[in-house]
C-alpha cells in the first residue's frame, strides 16, 4: 500500500528500527567476531582462531570457570525450578482464587523484587544475611536468587492464566470432575506454555544475575558473571569474550525455545 | 404439557445478591421433566445467573433449589446430574473432539475406553464422527457448538443447561441449529433449559418460556400464551414489535373496557382485573392484527392518513398518522392479498382492528 | 455480551478459593523473609550509628540521613548548610537516567511503532529480535558496550578507517558512555510496552482523524501519542527506574569516576568508605523515590483505565 | 583433599601454580578471592567475610588497622616452623610487633608510570597526577584506593599523611578537587591494562605491576617523583574465626620457604621479605628500573594510620573526591 | 429517483487483489447524489473493502473511482471530501463529545470555537446537547453511535459512508437507529453509502441496494425489485427466506414454463431466458406467497401433509411434506385471517402459489 493511502505508517520508523537493532546487536556482533580472534590482545586482528574457546576448557582460568559454571547452572536451576513451582501456587491463588483482602498485598509482595531497583535489594539482602548471622556461601546465592526470580516466573504464569477462562474449570467440574482434577487435567495442561516461559524467564535472570549474586556470594563462590566481572576488571581478555559468546549462544537458544513454547499451543 | 407432568427442577423463591446488588429477586418457577424450558430477557436480567446456580457455580443466597424433589443447592457442581452447555463452548482446548466428549464419563468413574466408546456414540449422534480425533481449534463455530452439545449429553445427565449456545453463530447456521437442537430434545426426552436473549429464537423452539427482567420473572407461559397475551408491558414490548398505546378507560361494560386513545379516538378490548374506569393505562396491538382499508369497515374503524410504507420484504410496515390520535403501525403480508391492501403514502386510511387483538396491560 | 459478566472477568475467578492461602503460604514465607524483611533490617540500619571502619553499632541516630542531607564542612562542624554532594549524585544519576530514557524513547517510539505495524505473523519475530540482546548478560553487554568505544575501539576504528573522523571520538569514561550504556541495556523496556499499546491501538482512530481531514504527523500527535501514552510511560519507567540504581554502565563505562545512586550505595559496604548506615539511608531514599513514581505511574494508569 | 584453605588476596598476585605447588605438597584445596585495596577488602571482610575466609594479605598500614579492629588472630609461638626464614629488617615491623599476627609476603613501591611515547617531558614528578600539562590532562587513570591515592596527594603538598592542621586538609581537598577533573577513571585492576592499550597515558600503579606492563608495551616507564613515592609491605596475615586455621598456618609456612615466595617475586616482580631466597629469583628482577630509584628521586614512604578524628577528615576527602 | 440523477460516486471496473487474493472482481457502479445507496452481502464479500476503497484507506489495484466526476483515487484520505462513520465508532476516547465533533472543521483549519460551535450545532441535530462534555466510554453504544454520526456529518461531506454502523446495538436500539438515520439522510440530503449484512435493515432503509458476494456485484436495484426479482441463487436464499426447489423444465409454451418439482408435482411459472426445456435449474418461491387449503382451490394446487407449525409470532410457519414432492415452508400471518388456514400436523394439506410467485433462477 502506498504511503499516500495509508495512514498507519509513517516515514522514517523503519529507519529508526534498523538503528536500533544495530545499536542492539552492534556490541555483541563486535565481540562474537572477536571471540574467534586469533591473537592474544583484543586490539589487534589476526587471523579466525578457536584458540579463546578451547582456552576456556584448557586455558589456565578453565577450572575457575568451570565451577562457576558449575555454581551458576545449578543454582538456576534449583532457584527457577523453586521459584516456577511458588509462582504457580501464588498464580493460582491470585488470578482463581476469588476477592479477597490478601490479595492485592500478596501480588505486592510477589512482584516487589522487580521494583525494588536491585542495588537495593541486594544490599538489604546483605545487611539482612549479615544481622541475622548467616554465613555466606552457596546456599545465601541460592535461597537470594529464588526470592527474586519469583516474581520473573509469577508473570508469565499469570498472564497465561488469566487468558484461560474459567469455565473451563466448570466445564470440567460440570462434568463431575474434582477441583483437584480439573487442576491437572484442564488447567495445568493449559497453562503449561506459561509455566515453561516463566520457568526459562528466572533460570536466564538467575544465570544472569550479578548485583546480588556479588553482595550475597561467600568465599570462593562465583558465579559465571561474577567470575567474568572479576576478569573484566583487569580488562577485557579474549576468552571473556568466547565465553560471552558462548552464554550469548546459550540465551539465544533459551529465548528461541521459549518463543516457540509460549507461542505452541498444545490446542492444535 | 399437562400440569400434572413431573417437575424436573424446581427453583423455590431463589434470590441471588452480589454484595449489595440483587441480581435475583425471588423467582420460582417449576421446570417440567422432558420439557424445552426457555429463559428469555434482556441482556443483564439475570439469566445466566440463574442457569449458574442450577448448575452449581454460584451460592443460592436465599431459597433452594429441588432437582426431582431433592434439594440440590448444596451440591457440588461435579455432584449435581446436570450438565452444561456453555455459551463459549467451553470445548478443553488441548484434548481431541473425542477425549473432550468422554471426559464426563470418565470422570464419573468409566475407564477410558468406555468412556470413548460412548463418545464415539455420541459424536454420531451429532454427525461428527470423522472429526473425533481433531482438536477443538480445528473445528468451526457450528460444528463447535455441536461437540459441546455431545460432551453434554454423554454422561446422560436428567436436566441439560444451555447457556445462549446459538449467540455466536450467524444467522443461517443458527436456524440450522435450532432445528437440530430441537429435534434432539425431542429424540432423548431430557430437560433443556435453553437460555437465550432472542426472542424469535425463544418462541421457535420453547415448550415453555420465562420471560424475565431486571432479576425478576415477568411471564411464564408457551410461547403462543406470552406472545398473544403480555401480561405487562414490559412482556408485550419485548416480545415481537407492538402498538403501545397511553389510553385511559372511559366505561367498562360485560367485560369490555371502552379506551379513548387521543381525539375523537377510542377502542374497545377486553377488560382486566385491576384496570378501573378513569385509569391511564397501556394497550397493546399487535400490528399484524391491522388491516388498512380506504373506507370505514366497521364503526370502530379508525380514520387517519398513511406517512410511510416500508418494504421489510416479508411484509410491509404501513405507518399511520390517526386524526388527532397516536400513530399506528400496520403489518401487511407482501402477497397478493396483502399488496391490495396498501394505500399509498399521504392518502386517507382506515386502521381496523381484529377482536380480542388489543389487550390491556397492567402495567 | 452474553454470559460476559459471569465468565469473562479473571478477577471474580473463585475456583480454587477454598485453597488460596495454602497457595500463597511459600511466597509469603520465601519473599516474606528474603526480601521484605531485609528491607525493613535495611531501614532499621539506615537509623543506626556508623562503626569507625565498616559495620554499625546498635544506637539509634539520625546521623546517616543528617550525612545526605547537611554539610557540616571537610571537619564536621560548621553550621549546617544543604549538603550537595549526595543530592547531587542523585541528581545526577535522574539526570543520566533521564537522558538514557529520552534517547531510549526516541529511537524505541519508532520502533515499538513500526513493529506493531507489521503484519500479524512477522510481528513476533520482531520483538524478539528486540529482545534477544535483552537476555544476554547485562555485563557482558555492558562490556560489550565498553569494547567497542574504547578510543581505539572497533567503532573508532571503523569511523576512522571510513574517513568520518580523524581522531577518535573520546566517549569512553564519560557521561556520554554512560548513557549510551544505559540505553542500551534497558532499550527493549522502552520498546515492548510502547509495542504492547500500539498493539492493542485501534488503528480505525487513525483512519478517523484521517477521514476528518487530519495530517499524518497531527494524527501521530493528537490522537496516536495520547492514546498509547499509558504504554509510553509505562516505558519510560522500565527504563528510568533501572537506570536510577545502575552500577555496572557507571562502574564499566563511566570509569567509576563519577558516583552514580547505584556506585554510591555500593561504595558504602564494598569499597573504601565503609558507612553501612549511610548506605542504607541512601538505598531508603532511592527506594522511597521509585516507589513514588511507580505509585503515581499507578495512579495514571488507573485513570487512563477509568476512562478506556 | 585434606581439607580446605581460603585466601582473600589482591588480584593478579598469585602465581597459579604455587598454588598448585601447595596443593600437591598437602593435599589442601584452595579457594582464592580477590580483592583490589586494601579498604575493599577491609569493607568485605567487616561486611560477612569474616568467618569465611583463613588468611588475607593487607599492606602494612592495613594489619595495624585490622589489628585494631581485632580481624587478626594470633600465631602462637612455635606454630611457624619457618618462621625464622623472615628476613631481619621484616621480622619485628612496626605495625606487627614480633610478627605476631602475619609473615611478609611482597614488597615495593607505588607511583605511577608514563608511556613516554604519548609524553616526552620530566616523568619524575607527581605533577603528572595532580597538575598535568593539558596534553595530558584526559589520559591519566588513578589507582581505585583510598591510601595509596591520600599518601601520594600529601607526598605532592608536602604536608603530613594525617595533618590535622585544617588549612593543610582543606588545601589538599581544593588540590584533588581540582586534580580530579584532569583524570579519567580510577581503576586498580585495569590500572596496568589501559597503560598497555593505550587508554591512558599516566597511569597510578605498584611497581611490579609497572615493570609487566613494560614488557607488554617498552615506552612504558615507571615514575620515581622528586617529591616521594609510597612504599609498603604486603603480609599475610591469619584472619580470626578462620574456618581452617591449621591449613591457614601451613600456607604461612609454604611461603616463608624461601623457594615458594621467590616464585611470587618472579611473578609479580617485587621484592621478597625472607632470606636465602637469592639462588631462586630471577636475576633480572636485581636490575629492574622499577626497583631502583634514581638519584633524584624522593623519599619513600609507608602510609601512616590516622586517629579516628583525623581519619573521618580524610575520609571526608576522599568521599568528596570520588563523587 | 430517476436514471438522470447526478452520480456522486462512480466505482469503475474497480479491482482489488490482497497478494493473490482478489477481494474485489471488477466492480461497477454508480451512486446517484442524494440516495441511500446500500452495499449487501455476507461477512468477506468485500463490502468494507470497497467502502475503504471509496474513502481512501485501500488503493485501488485496477480500474478507478471518481466522485461528481473527478478521480480521487489518489488523494489522500485526509483530502477527500468524504466522511466515514466507522463500525465500531472510532471515537477518540480522551476527547469530549464536542472535541469528537469538532474535530474534523478543526483539521479543515476552523478556529477551536467555531469548530466548537458547529460541532454544538451537530449534537442538537443527533440530540446529545447535553452530553457534550463527556468522554466518549460515558456514553451507551446507541449514543456513541450518534456521536459518530455527528462528527462525520459536521464537516459536510458531500458523501457519507457508513460501515455497519447499527451491527453493535442491540435490537430494539437498532431499529430505532435505522429510522433516525434515515430521517438524517432525507433532511441533510447527503448521498449516504451504508454497509450491512442484515437483509432487513437493507430492505427497510435503502433506495437501492447493491447485493455482493465473494467480490462480485450480484445484483443491484431498489429493494423490492431485489427481494421479489432475485437474479440467481445466491441474491434469493441471501435475501428473506426462500423455499428454493430443483426443478426441471418440462415445457416452455407462451412464456410459461411448465416445471416438474419431483413426483407427479408440476409448478407452473414465467419462463425466464437463460433457460431452455430440459433444464435442470432453481425455482424460488417466498413462503408469504403460498398459502394452505384442505382442499385443492385450484388444477395447480399441490397436494401434502403438514409437518410442523412453527410459532414465531407475528407468523406461523407451517413445513408441509409434498406427495413423492419436496418440502415447502408457507408462511401464514398470525391474525384472525391466518389462523384460520393454519392446518393441524399431519393432516393432509394442498399449497397454493400466487401467479407470479415463482421465479426462475438462471444459476
Ligand atoms: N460475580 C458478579 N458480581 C456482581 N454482579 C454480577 C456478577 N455476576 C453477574 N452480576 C450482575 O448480575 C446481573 C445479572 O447477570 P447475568 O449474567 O445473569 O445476566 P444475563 O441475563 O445472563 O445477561 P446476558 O444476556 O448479558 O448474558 C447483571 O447486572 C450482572 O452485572
Ligand atoms: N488487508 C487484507 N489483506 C488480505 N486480505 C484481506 C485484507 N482485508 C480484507 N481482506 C479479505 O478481503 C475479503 C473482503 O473483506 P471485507 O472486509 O471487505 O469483507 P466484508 O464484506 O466487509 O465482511 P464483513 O461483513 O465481515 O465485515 C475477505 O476475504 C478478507 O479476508
Ligand atoms: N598487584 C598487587 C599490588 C599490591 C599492592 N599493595
Ligand atoms: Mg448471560
Ligand atoms: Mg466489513
Amino acid at each position: 500500500m502506498s504511503d499516500n493511502t495509508d495512514v498507519k505508517t509513517y516515514a522514517g520508523f523503519k529507519a529508526m528500527t534498523v538503528l536500533c537493532l544495530v545499536i542492539l546487536y552492534a556490541p555483541l556482533a563486535v565481540v562474537t567476531i572477536y571471540s574467534f580472534n586469533a591473537s592474544a590482545s583484543i586490539t589487534v586482528w589476526e587471523g579466525l582462531s578457536l584458540r579463546w574457546y578451547v582456552d576456556v576448557f584448557v586455558g589456565p582460568e578453565s577450572a575457575k570457570f568451570q565451577k562457576a559454571a558449575i555454581n551458576s547452572f545449578s543454582i538456576a536451576i534449583i532457584a527457577a525450578t523453586a521459584a516456577t513451582a511458588i509462582a504457580t501456587a501464588a498464580a493460582t491463588a491470585i488470578v482463581r482464587g476469588g476477592k479477597y483482602k490478601l490479595r492485592t498485598p500478596s501480588l505486592g509482595l510477589i512482584t516487589l523484587p522487580i521494583m525494588v531497583p536491585e542495588i537495593v535489594l541486594a544490599v538489604a539482602t546483605l545487611i539482612f544475611f549479615n544481622s541475622v548471622g548467616f554465613t555466606r556461601g552457596y546456599m545465601t546465592i541460592l535461597v537470594a536468587h529464588i526470592a527474586f526470580c519469583i516474581p520473573f516466573a509469577y508473570l508469565p504464569i499469570q498472564a497465561r492464566m488469566q487468558g484461560i477462562e474459567d469455565t473451563y474449570e466448570h466445564a470440567a467440574m460440570d462434568l463431575y470432575a474434582t477441583r483437584a482434577q480439573a487442576f491437572r487435567r484442564i488447567l495445568l495442561p493449559l497453562m503449561m506454555p506459561g509455566i515453561i516461559s516463566g520457568f526459562l524467564l528466572a533460570f536466564i535472570v538467575s544465570l544472569d544475575d550479578f548485583i546480588i549474586t556479588n553482595f550475597v556470594k561467600g568465599a570462593g563462590i562465583e558465579t559465571l558473571p561474577t567470575a567474568i566481572f572479576g576478569s573484566v576488571k583487569q580488562g577485557l581478555k579474549p576468552n571473556i569474550m568466547a565465553i560471552s559468546t558462548m552464554l550469548l549462544g546459550l540465551s539465544i537458544v533459551m529465548v528461541t525455545i521459549s518463543y516457540f513454547v509460549s507461542k505452541t499451543d498444545n490446542t492444535k | 404439557m399437562q400440569d400434572t407432568a413431573e417437575i424436573a427442577v424446581d427453583v423455590r423463591g431463589a434470590v441471588k445478591r452480589y454484595g449489595s446488588f440483587t441480581a435475583l429477586q425471588k423467582i420460582s418457577l417449576g421446570i417440567r421433566d422432558n420439557e424445552f424450558f426457555t429463559l428469555l430477557g434482556p441482556s443483564g436480567c439475570g439469566k445466566t445467573t440463574l442457569l449458574r446456580m442450577i448448575a452449581g457455580f454460584e451460592d443460592v443466597t436465599e431459597g433452594g433449589i429441588f432437582l426431582f424433589g431433592d434439594e440440590i443447592a448444596k451440591l457440588a457442581p461435579n455432584q449435581r446430574p446436570v450438565n452444561t452447555v456453555f455459551q463459549n463452548y467451553a470445548l478443553f482446548p488441548h484434548m481431541t473432539i473425542l477425549d473432550n466428549v468422554g471426559f464426563g464419563l470418565e470422570m464419573k468413574g468409566a475407564s477410558r475406553s468406555d468412556a470413548r466408546k460412548r463418545a464415539g456414540e455420541m459424536l454420531e449422534l451429532v454427525q461428527l464422527t470423522q472429526f473425533a480425533h481433531r482438536k477443538p481449534a480445528q473445528l468451526s463455530g457450528g460444528q463447535q457448538q455441536r461437540v459441546a452439545l455431545a460432551r453434554a449429553l454423554a454422561p446422560s445427565p436428567k436436566v441439560l443447561l444451555l447457556d445462549e449456545p446459538l449467540s455466536a453463530l450467524d444467522l443461517k447456521l443458527r436456524k440450522a441449529m435450532q432445528i437440530e437442537l430441537k429435534h434432539i430434545q425431542r429424540e432423548t426426552g431430557i430437560t433443556f433449559i435453553f437460555v437465550t436473549h432472542d426472542q424469535e429464537e425463544a418462541l421457535t423452539m420453547s415448550d415453555r418460556i420465562a420471560v424475565m427482567s431486571a432479576g425478576e420473572l415477568q411471564q411464564l407461559g408457551a410461547p403462543r400464551d406470552i406472545y398473544e397475551h403480555p401480561r405487562n408491558m414490559f412482556v408485550a414490548d419485548f416480545i415481537g414489535d407492538t402498538n403501545l398505546l397511553e389510553v385511559s378507560v372511559d366505561k367498562i361494560t360485560d367485560g369490555r373496557a371502552l379506551c379513548s386513545i387521543g381525539g375523537a379516538n377510542t377502542l374497545s378490548c377486553m377488560a382486566v382485573d385491576g384496570v378501573d374506569v378513569g385509569a391511564k393505562v397501556h394497550l397493546s396491538v399487535r400490528p399484524e392484527r391491522l388491516t388498512l382499508s380506504d373506507s370505514a369497515l366497521s364503526p370502530e374503524s379508525l380514520p387517519g392518513k398513511v406517512v410511510e410504507n416500508i418494504f421489510i420484504g416479508t411484509d410491509i410496515n404501513t405507518i399511520i398518522d390517526l386524526d388527532d390520535g397516536p400513530q399506528f403501525t400496520i403489518r401487511t403480508s407482501n402477497s397478493d392479498r396483502g399488496n391490495k391492501r396498501i394505500i399509498d403514502i399521504g392518502s386517507p386510511a382506515f386502521v381496523n382492528m381484529e377482536a380480542g387483538a388489543a389487550r390491556l396491560l397492567v402495567d | 455480551m452474553a454470559g460476559g459478566a459471569a465468565s469473562g472477568g479473571s478477577s471474580a475467578s473463585d475456583t480454587y478459593a477454598k485453597a488460596r492461602h495454602w497457595l500463597l503460604l511459600p511466597s509469603w514465607v520465601v519473599l516474606g523473609v528474603f526480601v521484605f524483611a531485609p528491607v525493613c533490617v535495611m531501614l532499621i540500619y539506615s537509623f543506626l550509628t556508623k562503626e569507625f571502619r565498616g559495620g554499625v553499632i546498635w544506637e539509634p541516630s539520625l546521623a546517616a540521613y543528617d550525612q545526605f542531607f547537611f554539610d557540616r564542612g571537610l571537619f564536621g562542624d560548621s553550621d549546617p548548610t544543604l549538603q550537595w554532594t549526595y543530592i547531587s549524585i542523585f541528581w545526577r544519576s535522574i539526570w543520566q537516567a533521564g537522558l538514557a530514557t529520552i534517547l531510549s524513547l526516541l529511537i524505541g517510539f519508532p520502533t515499538a511503532y513500526f513493529i506493531a505495524t507489521r503484519p500479524e505473523k512477522t510481528r513476533a519475530l520482531w520483538v524478539f529480535l528486540i529482545t534477544i540482546p535483552y537476555w544476554v548478560n547485562l555485563l557482558i553487554r555492558t562490556v560489550s558496550m565498553k569494547f567497542l568505544l574504547r578510543d581505539e575501539g572497533p567503532m573508532n576504528d571503523f569511523l576512522i578507517s571510513a574517513g568520518l573522523i580523524d581522531d577518535p571520538l573520546r566517549i569512553i569514561n564519560t557521561n556520554l558512555a554512560v548513557q549510551l550504556g544505559l540505553f542500551y541495556s534497558y532499550l527493549p523496556f522502552m520498546v515492548l510496552p510502547i509495542y504492547a499499546a500500539v498493539e492493542r491501538y485501534n488503528f480505525t482512530m487513525s483512519e478517523a482523524a484521517a477521514d476528518l481531514y487530519a495530517s499524518k504527523f497531527t494524527t501521530l500527535r493528537r490522537i496516536v501519542l495520547p492514546a498509547v501514552k499509558p504504554g509510553v510511560i509505562a516505558g519510560c519507567i522500565l527504563v528510568f527506574v533501572p537506570s536510577l540504581g545502575a552500577f555496572l554502565a557507571p562502574d564499566l563505562l563511566g570509569g567509576a569516576k563519577t558516583f552514580m545512586i547505584g556506585s554510591l550505595i555500593e561504595e558504602q559496604f564494598k569499597g573504601n568508605a565503609g558507612n553501612w548506615p549511610f548506605g542504607a539511608a541512601a538505598s531508603m531514599i532511592l527506594l522511597t523515590m521509585v516507589m513514588v513514581v511507580l505509585l503515581l505511574f499507578a495512579r495514571q494508569q488507573r485513570q487512563a483505565g477509568g476512562q478506556a | 583433599a585434606d581439607g580446605d584453605l581460603v585466601i582473600y588476596h589482591w588480584f593478579e598476585y598469585m602465581p597459579a601454580e604455587l598454588l598448585e605447588k601447595f596443593t600437591a605438597e598437602t593435599g589442601i584445596n584452595v579457594t582464592m578471592d580477590t580483592y583490589d585495596s586494601n579498604e575493599a577488602m577491609l569493607a568485605s571482610l567487616k561486611a560477612g567475610g569474616m568467618g569465611t575466609y583463613d588468611v588475607a594479605v593487607p599492606g602494612d598500614y592495613m594489619v595495624a588497622i585490622m589489628a585494631g579492629e581485632g580481624l587478626l588472630d594470633t600465631i602462637a609461638d612455635g606454630e611457624l616452623s619457618n618462621k625464622g626464614n623472615i628476613a631481619a629488617e621484616w621480622a619485628d615491623p612496626s605495625f606487627d610487633p614480633g610478627r605476631t599476627h602475619s609473615i611478609p609476603y611482597q614488597w615495593g613501591s607505588t607511583s605511577f608510570a608514563v608511556d613516554t611515547a604519548a609524553y616526552d617531558g620530566d616523568i619524575n614528578t607527581t605533577d603528572l597526577l595532580f597538575n598535568p600539562p593539558a596534553e595530558l590532562a584526559g589520559k591519566i587513570n588513578m589507582l581505585d584506593s583510598q591510601g595509596e591515592v591520600m599518601a601520594l596527594a600529601s607526598l605532592h603538598m608536602g604536608i603530613p599523611q594525617c595533618s590535622s592542621d585544617r588549612a593543610q586538609l582543606s588545601a589538599l581537598n581544593d588540590m584533588l578537587q581540582g586534580a580530579k577533573a584532569n583524570w579519567a577513571s580510577f581503576n586498580s585492576d585495569t590500572a596496568r591494562e589501559v597503560l598497555v592499550s593505550g587508554d591512558a597515558s599516566v597511569g597510578m600503579i605498584y611497581d611490579g605491576f609497572s615493570a609487566k606492563a613494560r614488557a607488554e608495551r617498552d615506552t612504558i616507564k615507571y615514575a620515581f617523583p622528586t617529591q616521594g613515592y609510597v612504599v609498603w609491605m604486603d603480609n599475610v596475615v591469619l584472619l580470626n574465626d578462620a574456618p581452617n586455621r591449621e591449613n591457614a598456618v601451613k600456607f604461612m609456612d609454604f611461603l616463608l620457604e624461601p623457594e615458594n615466595i621467590s616464585a611470587v617475586s618472579n611473578y609479580a616482580r617485587y621484592g621478597l621479605g625472607v632470606s636465602g631466597a637469592e639462588e631462586f629469583l630471577d636475576p633480572a628482577l636485581a636490575t629492574l628500573p622499577e626497583a631502583n630509584p634514581p638519584a633524584t628521586a624522593g623519599a619513600g614512604a609507608f602510609i601512616e594510620v590516622c586517629d579516628q578524628e583525623t581519619q573521618a577528615v580524610y575520609d571526608q576527602i576522599w568521599t568528596n573526591l570520588k563523587n
